[in-house]
């Protein structure tokens, strides 16, 4: 009888870690196709070496432009190089009528926060990997999922569930910024961030 | 297997147990803090491209530059230009917030028809071509013959190319008029330009050189002209010595930051500048020679004897040693007399117009440095069609078809002014319009006009400039598709009526034409957006150079030397001395009838004129009277039994109205200070128009004024 | 029908009646639950409390109720801590109280933030210097603590006292009830203290600025002393409002006269200590933050009166006939004494919240009126309605008064 | 590692009333830049979000003797025992230990409104409704401010929006500090008066330093310690005594 009530009642602590660390991650994001499919590693490694600002560049004023526009695209792919499906999306939807790419953004901050790209590039030479994790190097996008309640990308979060990064890139929230920023000894005010 | 209640509940217990040791509650509890911070009902800012872009503010004849930032193509906020010579980089508030107009609640966005008229009747949608198909058989009508009413263009800012063209348009029908609205020129320059007898060229004051500005009511810290011009030069007095003047009989913001207000009793102003002549001619402080070029020099002097300062000082209120200071400080030093240009008040009678502007005359203002200047206007196509004629002049029930231009002037004035004018069986009225407002309830038809910073648009002189100016308003906002360029609802009536291709000119060509005229006049110089250069026309090497420079947002500077003054210019002009009685004095008893004075603020006398963002100043604080309210001085309320915030209903002849009082000891005892102005909010109707309010009670006269009106009060 | 849950050897109405007395009640939490809802789903725009009138009935009425459900803590003090044993038969019915004014605070205050879902930031990002970070985390706390020491009082129920490890754990639970008393007395101390700090520490409220001792302004210690005063008054007049309305001695009379006298003793301490630190604003304070004290009672409504009545009339008086104890014996002017108290401390309250509110702290500023809105009357309501439910089912179905078997009826 | 602290500094204004005339650029300026919806139709002067208010305040006389001044009142960055920074129970509002700036988070913020009654200035305003721009005016919003949503506080930050874009302008260009002039908020930048001054009150060389010491200049609520960062000035007597009297007084 005794018996019997400790394990009902383990059976209801198994149930819900079951449920809480592997149903639960799978309902809170909703995973979203990107309009098309990109290949970092074509553009960054020996054959063409480009470097990150290349396309991802800074204005005049200082402000990051962050994903490069159509027209950055079609500097070089005015016309199709190569056969890929990819390549083909490329031209045919958005090169040709000019449109631009509604990419998601993986890294995407809310309104709310202020993050000046130059600050941080430029004066303290952080690089872009410590930050975006080896995204340059890669060859295909990354699974882009969205929290269906707060309506960030799962990487602001982390992939990770319980929080705790696998990577030390993982992660975007405010808490990776302040260790940062305290690890420098910036004198810290919630307005050097938020706007 | 049965499974008991208190087996579920064992089990129900270890689950909430478990379910703490997983993310469930955790996550949920952020993430939900999270939805707050960007849930749908915050709008999510624009993100893209920073952008500047030099235009001009189209929102009232001020003509004020304009540094716009745009992200993504879309204007952000606007500043004035520092550099700009003109507006010395000041925007008022309306202009500062002009890139929220286009997306008034009130805009129109596709033509109506009324099925009657008035504030009741519904809208009902129609089509441009709808509207001129309907009116085709009127306008061939007036064609053939004017007996039964002829058309009129009533045009709000004229000066403009579209203001030639709307000429153009009228002078194909036997008696059409071209109409401009009070308001849309300064009283006083063209009181004086009839004292002076004299068509050519443009009237100015010289505000820069000037020592004394005498106003009669002119808003000058407040919405006059171009704003960045008076407020910098008020703003400078201990350097350049200017002394400001101001007679008003409401402590205003500009009688606050004058050197000297004059608080005087509404509607006796005529007499106020009697005596100020008075001791003029008196004391022989005039120039020598007006008694020999004014024709009427000895009826002025007659007429000014009766004006003893002792016996003004009891009608008017200001003590006749301050009648008698005044006059020696204008005499004096070079100085300017200005008159009220309220708003909403509209001019002053005609009388008192006219002596007021004969002061100017009487200590040969007219012509010298300080003074009023009279230089050359901008170098048009050749010479107009028809005739200008002032609203108040269009003889009553002349106007079988009105048209009625969109531009904002700033001013508004009451519709039975217009009402008057139109035939007997109540005219015909095509009203252009970015927005739905009072006034659209005289329409029969409405078409939507393009929205401040929406269509390129010239910034012509602005009234009482120093010297004739011309600069490009660049649009900032993308048009909506179903607005209509006045040029193509001319071209369309054009067409209707039968008419050879008068509309095929739209504005751009029109303004381009004038580029070309500018240029080919090598009058004048070109600044850069932020005035670091300037550039004679002369030294241009194409017309291009001139278009191109206007075109990213410079402006073009008349140099020519001023006009010669005709020498004859009368003092009374074509005004009789018995016009002018002392006036007796005022009933300062305040329980028995008090004088309605309409007040409005430049370009805030309509709901739909100003940005929703306003309320700030409208809603949100105290800083600005809402529209509909009375400001009656506390002894004037006591009196009549009334206590602040009360609501009270007004009667004139014309009838009445509720309004909530304000006990404000800044307005004289007598007066009902009546705001006409925005309700910033008020947008609850927006399928019709709203009624007209405080002006639809103030009497007409008829020389066209209506700035004071009996009225009474008692608690609503 | 509900007999079984009844407690045994004491006589309660039908279950028809019980319905009729309730049902009112339950329709009247029931609106406030939709004037709840329309403050939380359109926004505090419902209320009529604005930008100057920033706080407004709910924070005024959460200090009343939280200073009047006092009783909990200071009887469960006296009890448990003093062995006062006579007020065993007052305890439930104060742990009842108790619970019930603070959960009804709780959850007013969580309509009252613009943003409830936030709320919890408050233990994540805490800022330790802020007065309402103590009132929240003690708040919670003591709510738990109340909840535990409600527990018991459940558990003794008829029907829930057949299940034999329930009667095990309400015994075990009973013996570590001091130390509840304790940890609750301790954060009752606290809170109250907190909730007069909350004014007190505002600087920029001349009003209600009141120098620091030690590192509280003196309004901390007041709260406590006179929730304290005024938390058995409370109880007893309670406990006099439930024997009226169901027609039973429930406790013996010299409960009640134990709770007064206590009552009496604290508020005389108070009110000396109140009129000290009168002065000393008076004198010192106020001027010297600009703000002549006399400035804050000319106008109209807000008179010197206010003063006369809060401490003299609602204060001294009642005091003075407590601590009597021929005036004590007299059940009338007892229960009317206890009466003036509460009165006192609702009236001190409302001077310490609105009244603060309402004077002008800019050169320029008017006194400010401020009238409620019928969501947050309602509101409000439904936290009285929820306390006479809640009340009610546990004086039907629990033993909140002990003595009442005993007493022959 | 490259220490990147800025110097410290203490932004402040001096405000001429004698030159304000009221005429309310000042408000409309900040309501666009910092993205303040306009009133909702119900919203009042006391349930209305006016970061910066301009009170017009009279001298009590009757006719003609009446005087009015405007007084525009704004956040006053209180330097000292900043009230409304002590109060927050979940560190929603502090001081900025580099700038001086009071800052308010919203997204932080729960919405007690306790900040709103510690602050005597009534600098503080609470979203009593959910932002709302007239449709399509969501495009024409500064991305520099993040908009707010109803149930928080809100207040003037000095135009913290264009602090961020001159730091950002500094930092590509490889400078430590921003140029004074790339720092100008939009009220100052718009008062066709040149009524405000801005600067940095530490920088004893700064006009606005030299300003907030000289005669007749003037802050409010001094005896309450606060320190606030807004300077006032006129030459008016009467305004004077105004300011240092007490309400109701």
């Amino acid at each position: 009888m005794r018996c019997k009530g400790l394990i009902l009642m383990l059976s209801g602590v198994l149930a819900s870690l079951a449920i809480g660390w592997f149903a639960f991650p799978a309902a809170l994001y909703r995973t979203e196709a990107q309009p098309m499919q990109f290949n970092h590693a074509v553009h960054t490694g020996e054959q063409n070496g480009m470097t990150c600002d290349m396309c991802h560049e800074f204005t005049e004023n200082g402000s990051f432009k962050g994903i490069p526009t159509i027209a950055k695209c079609t500097e070089c792919h005015s016309a199709a190089i190569g056969s890929t499906e990819s390549e083909k999306v490329l031209v045919e939807q958005f090169v040709t009528p000019h449109k631009e790419i509604p990419w998601k953004v993986y890294s995407r901050q809310p309104d709310n926060a202020y993050f000046p790209h130059a600050a941080h590039v430029k004066r303290a030479e952080i690089k872009c990997e410590e930050c975006h994790g080896p995204h340059g190097s890669s060859s295909t996008l990354p699974v882009y999922q969205v929290n269906r309640i707060s309506g960030y990308s799962r990487d602001i979060w982390g992939r990770n569930i319980s929080g705790l990064p696998s990577h030390p890139w993982e992660g975007m929230k405010m808490d990776r910024c302040v260790r940062c920023h305290a690890e420098r000894h910036r004198d810290d005010s919630c307005l050097d961030c938020h706007k | 297997m049965n499974i008991t209640r208190r087996e579920l509940l064992t089990f129900a217990g270890g689950s909430i147990l478990g379910a703490l040791f997983t993310p469930i509650p955790w996550k949920l509890l952020d993430d939900s803090a999270i939805w707050t911070q960007n849930w749908s009902l915050i709008p999510r800012l624009p993100r893209g491209p920073e952008t500047f872009t030099f235009t001009g503010c189209t929102l009232c004849p001020g003509g004020c530059a304009v540094k716009a930032r745009r992200v993504n193509g879309h204007p952000v906020s606007l500043v004035g230009v520092a550099g700009h010579s003109l507006s010395n980089g000041i925007l008022c508030p309306m202009g500062i917030a002009g890139h929220h107009l286009a997306y008034h609640p009130l805009r129109l966005r596709r033509p109506f028809a009324f099925t009657g008229k008035g504030a009741d009747s519904p809208l009902v949608p129609s089509t441009l071509d709808e509207i001129a198909s309907n009116l085709a058989p009127m306008l061939k009508d007036i064609r053939s013959s004017s007996s039964r009413g002829t058309i009129a263009v009533l045009d709000q800012r004229p000066g403009r190319v579209l203001s030639d063209l709307y000429r153009k348009f009228v002078s194909n029908f036997p008696g059409g008029i071209y109409a401009v609205a009070p308001g849309s020129e300064d009283p006083t320059l063209t009181t004086l330009r009839a004292l002076c007898n004299t068509t050519e060229g443009t009237l100015g004051y010289d505000l820069e050189n000037t020592r004394v500005i005498l106003s009669f009511g002119a808003p000058l810290v407040d919405g006059w002209s171009t704003p960045g011009r008076t407020v910098q030069l008020l703003q400078n007095r201990n350097q350049n010595g200017l002394k400001l003047i101001q007679v008003e009989g409401v402590q205003s913001r500009t009688a606050l930051q004058a050197d000297t207000w004059l608080p005087i009793m509404p509607g006796t102003e005529a007499a106020l500048a009697l005596a100020i002549g008075g001791v003029i001619v008196r004391q022989n402080l005039f120039p020598a020679k007006i008694e020999k070029t004014s024709p009427d020099f000895r009826t002025y002097k007659t007429l000014v004897s009766k004006f003893e300062p002792e016996d003004v000082a009891a009608v008017c209120g200001i003590p006749s040693s301050v009648i008698s200071e005044t006059a020696h400080a204008l005499a004096s030093n070079p100085s300017v007399v200005m008159s009220g240009y309220d708003p909403a008040g509209g001019p002053l009678d005609n009388a008192t117009e006219t002596v007021i502007a004969g002061l100017n005359v009487l200590l040969g203002n007219i012509g010298r440095t300080g003074g009023i200047s009279l230089h050359a206007p901008i170098p048009s196509p050749g010479a107009t069609t028809s005739p200008a004629v002032g609203l108040a002049q269009v003889p009553d029930h002349s106007v079988r078809l009105l048209l009625i231009d969109g531009a904002e002037s700033g001013h508004t004035y009451p519709l039975s002014l217009l009402k008057r004018k139109l035939t007997a069986d109540g005219g015909t009225v095509v009203m252009l319009s970015p927005y739905l407002s009072s006034r659209s309830a005289l329409a029969d038809y409405l078409v939507p006009s393009p929205a401040a910073f929406e269509s390129l648009e010239e910034i012509s002189t602005p009234p009482g400039a120093r010297r004739s100016s011309f600069a490009l308003s660049l649009p900032l906002l993308k048009q909506p598709d179903t607005t209509v360029d006045p040029a193509t609802l001319l071209a369309k009536l054009a067409g209707a009526s039968g008419l050879p291709s008068v509309g095929a000119e739209t504005v751009e060509s029109c303004l381009r034409q004038r580029t070309h005229d500018i240029w080919l006049s090598k009058r004048g110089t070109l600044a850069t957006p932020t005035g670091s250069s300037q550039t004679p026309v002369m030294a241009m090497a194409s017309e291009e150079e001139l278009w191109k420079g206007l075109s990213e947002g410079g402006w073009w500077v008349d140099n020519m030397q001023d006009k010669q003054v005709n020498p004859r210019l009368t003092l009374l002009g074509l005004m009789t001395p018995d016009r002018y009685d002392k006036a007796s004095a005022p009933a300062l008893d305040t329980t028995g009838t008090l004088k309605l004075i309409p007040f409005g603020w430049r370009n805030a006398t309509m709901t739909a004129s100003v940005a929703p963002v306003l309320s700030k100043l409208f809603q949100e604080s105290h800083l600005r009277s809402l529209g509909g309210r009375v400001h009656i001085n506390p002894s004037t309320l006591a009196a009549n039994a009334l206590s602040d915030g009360a609501y009270v209903k007004i009667s004139t002849h014309s009838g009445n109205m509720t309004a909530q009082a304000v006990a404000d000891p800044s307005v004289i005892p007598g007066v009902i200070h009546a705001i006409v102005g925005p309700s910033p909010n008020n947008t609850a109707s927006k399928d019709r128009p709203e009624a007209e309010g405080i002006l639809g009670l103030c009497a007409v006269r008829d020389d066209g004024s209506w700035r004071i009106t009996e009225a009474t009060i008692a608690k609503a | 029908m509900d007999r079984q849950f009844i407690p045994r050897s004491v006589q309660r109405s039908s279950f028809a009646r019980f319905a009729a007395w309730i049902l009112p009640w339950i329709l009247l939490l029931g609106l406030g639950l939709y004037a709840m809802y329309l403050c939380l789903a359109e926004g505090l725009n419902q209320t009529n409390m604005d930008n100057r009138f920033a706080f407004g009935l709910w924070i005024y009425l959460d200090l009343t109720v939280i200073a009047l459900g006092a009783g909990a803590f200071f009887t469960g003090f006296l009890l448990y801590i003093l062995r006062r044993e006579e007020l065993k038969a007052v305890i439930n019915s104060a742990v009842v109280l108790g619970l019930i004014c603070y959960s009804g605070a709780v959850a007013v205050l969580m309509v009252d933030v613009g943003q409830p879902l936030r709320a919890w930031f408050t233990f994540w990002h805490p800022n330790t210097h802020s007065m309402l970070t103590e009132v929240t985390f003690c708040l919670t706390c003591y709510l738990t603590v109340l909840a535990i020491e409600y527990v018991p009082v459940v558990l003794k129920n008829r029907k829930l006292r057949q299940i034999p490890r329930f009667l095990v754990f309400e015994f075990e639970l009973h013996k570590v009830m001091p130390v509840f008393a304790g940890i609750g007395t301790f954060l009752s101390f606290f809170h109250q203290g907190s909730l007069g700090g909350l004014y007190g520490v505002l600087v920029g409220r001349p009003f209600a600025f009141r120098e620091v001792l030690g590192i509280w302004p003196s309004t901390f210690y007041l709260f406590i002393l006179s929730a304290a005063a005024v938390g058995p008054s409370f109880v007893l007049l309670t406990t006099w409002l439930v024997q009226k309305l169901s027609g039973k001695q429930l406790v013996k009379p010299e409960v009640l006269r134990f709770l007064g006298k206590v009552s009496g003793w604290m508020l005389i301490v108070y009110v000396l200590l109140k009129t000290v630190d009168t002065l000393y604003w008076i004198n010192h304070t106020a001027p010297a933050e600009g703000a002549p004290a006399y400035t804050f009672y000319t106008s109209p409504g807000f008179g010197t009166w206010i003063l006369f009545a809060e401490i003299i009339l609602l204060g001294l008086l009642p005091a003075i006939m407590l601590l009597s104890k021929r005036l004590r014996e007299r059940p009338a002017v007892l229960v009317s004494a206890a009466f003036l108290a509460c009165c006192g401390i609702v009236m001190n309250r409302f001077v310490m919240t609105i009244q603060t509110l309402a004077l002008p702290t800019l050169p320029f500023d008017q006194m400010m009126s401020y009238v409620p809105s019928w969501q947050e009357i309602a509101t409000f309501l439904a936290i009285v309605a929820y306390g006479v439910v809640l009340y009610s089912l546990s004086f039907r179905y629990m033993t909140l008064f002990p003595q009442e078997r005993d007493i022959r009826q | 590692m490259e220490q990147t602290a800025q110097s410290k500094s203490r932004y402040g204004m001096v405000i001429d009333l004698d030159r304000c005339t009221g005429c309310g650029v000042c408000m409309v300026a900040c309501a666009v830049e910092n993205n303040v919806a306009p009133a909702e139709q119900k919203a009042t002067e006391r349930t209305g979000v006016t970061w910066l208010r301009v009170y017009p305040v009279s001298n009590g006389e009757g006719f003609p003797a009446n005087d009015t001044v405007f007084i525009p009142m704004t956040c006053q960055q209180c330097g000292n025992h900043t009230p409304c920074v002590s109060v927050c129970p979940q560190n929603a509002v502090e001081v900025d230990p580099s700038t001086g700036i009071v800052g308010q988070i919203p997204q932080r913020c729960l919405g007690c409104r306790y900040c709103m009654t510690a602050c005597p200035y009534h600098a503080r305003y609470f979203d009593w409704w959910d932002p709302q721009w007239p449709e399509g005016t969501e495009v024409l919003l500064n991305p520099d401010v993040a908009p707010r949503m109803r149930g928080v506080a809100e207040k003037c930050n000095f135009c913290h929006g264009r602090l961020h874009a001159a730091r950002t302008k500094a930092a590509a260009a490889g400078r430590k500090e921003i140029a004074a002039g790339d720092y100008v908020p939009a009220c100052v930048e718009s008062c066709p008066s040149r009524a405000i001054v801005f600067g940095d009150l530490a920088d004893e060389t700064n006009e606005v330093s030299r300003l907030s010491h000289s005669i007749n200049t003037f802050q409010f609520l001094p005896k309450l310690g606060t320190a606030p960062k807004i300077f006032y000035h006129s030459a008016k007597e009467w305004v004077r005594k105004m300011a240092d009297r007490a309400p109701l007084a």
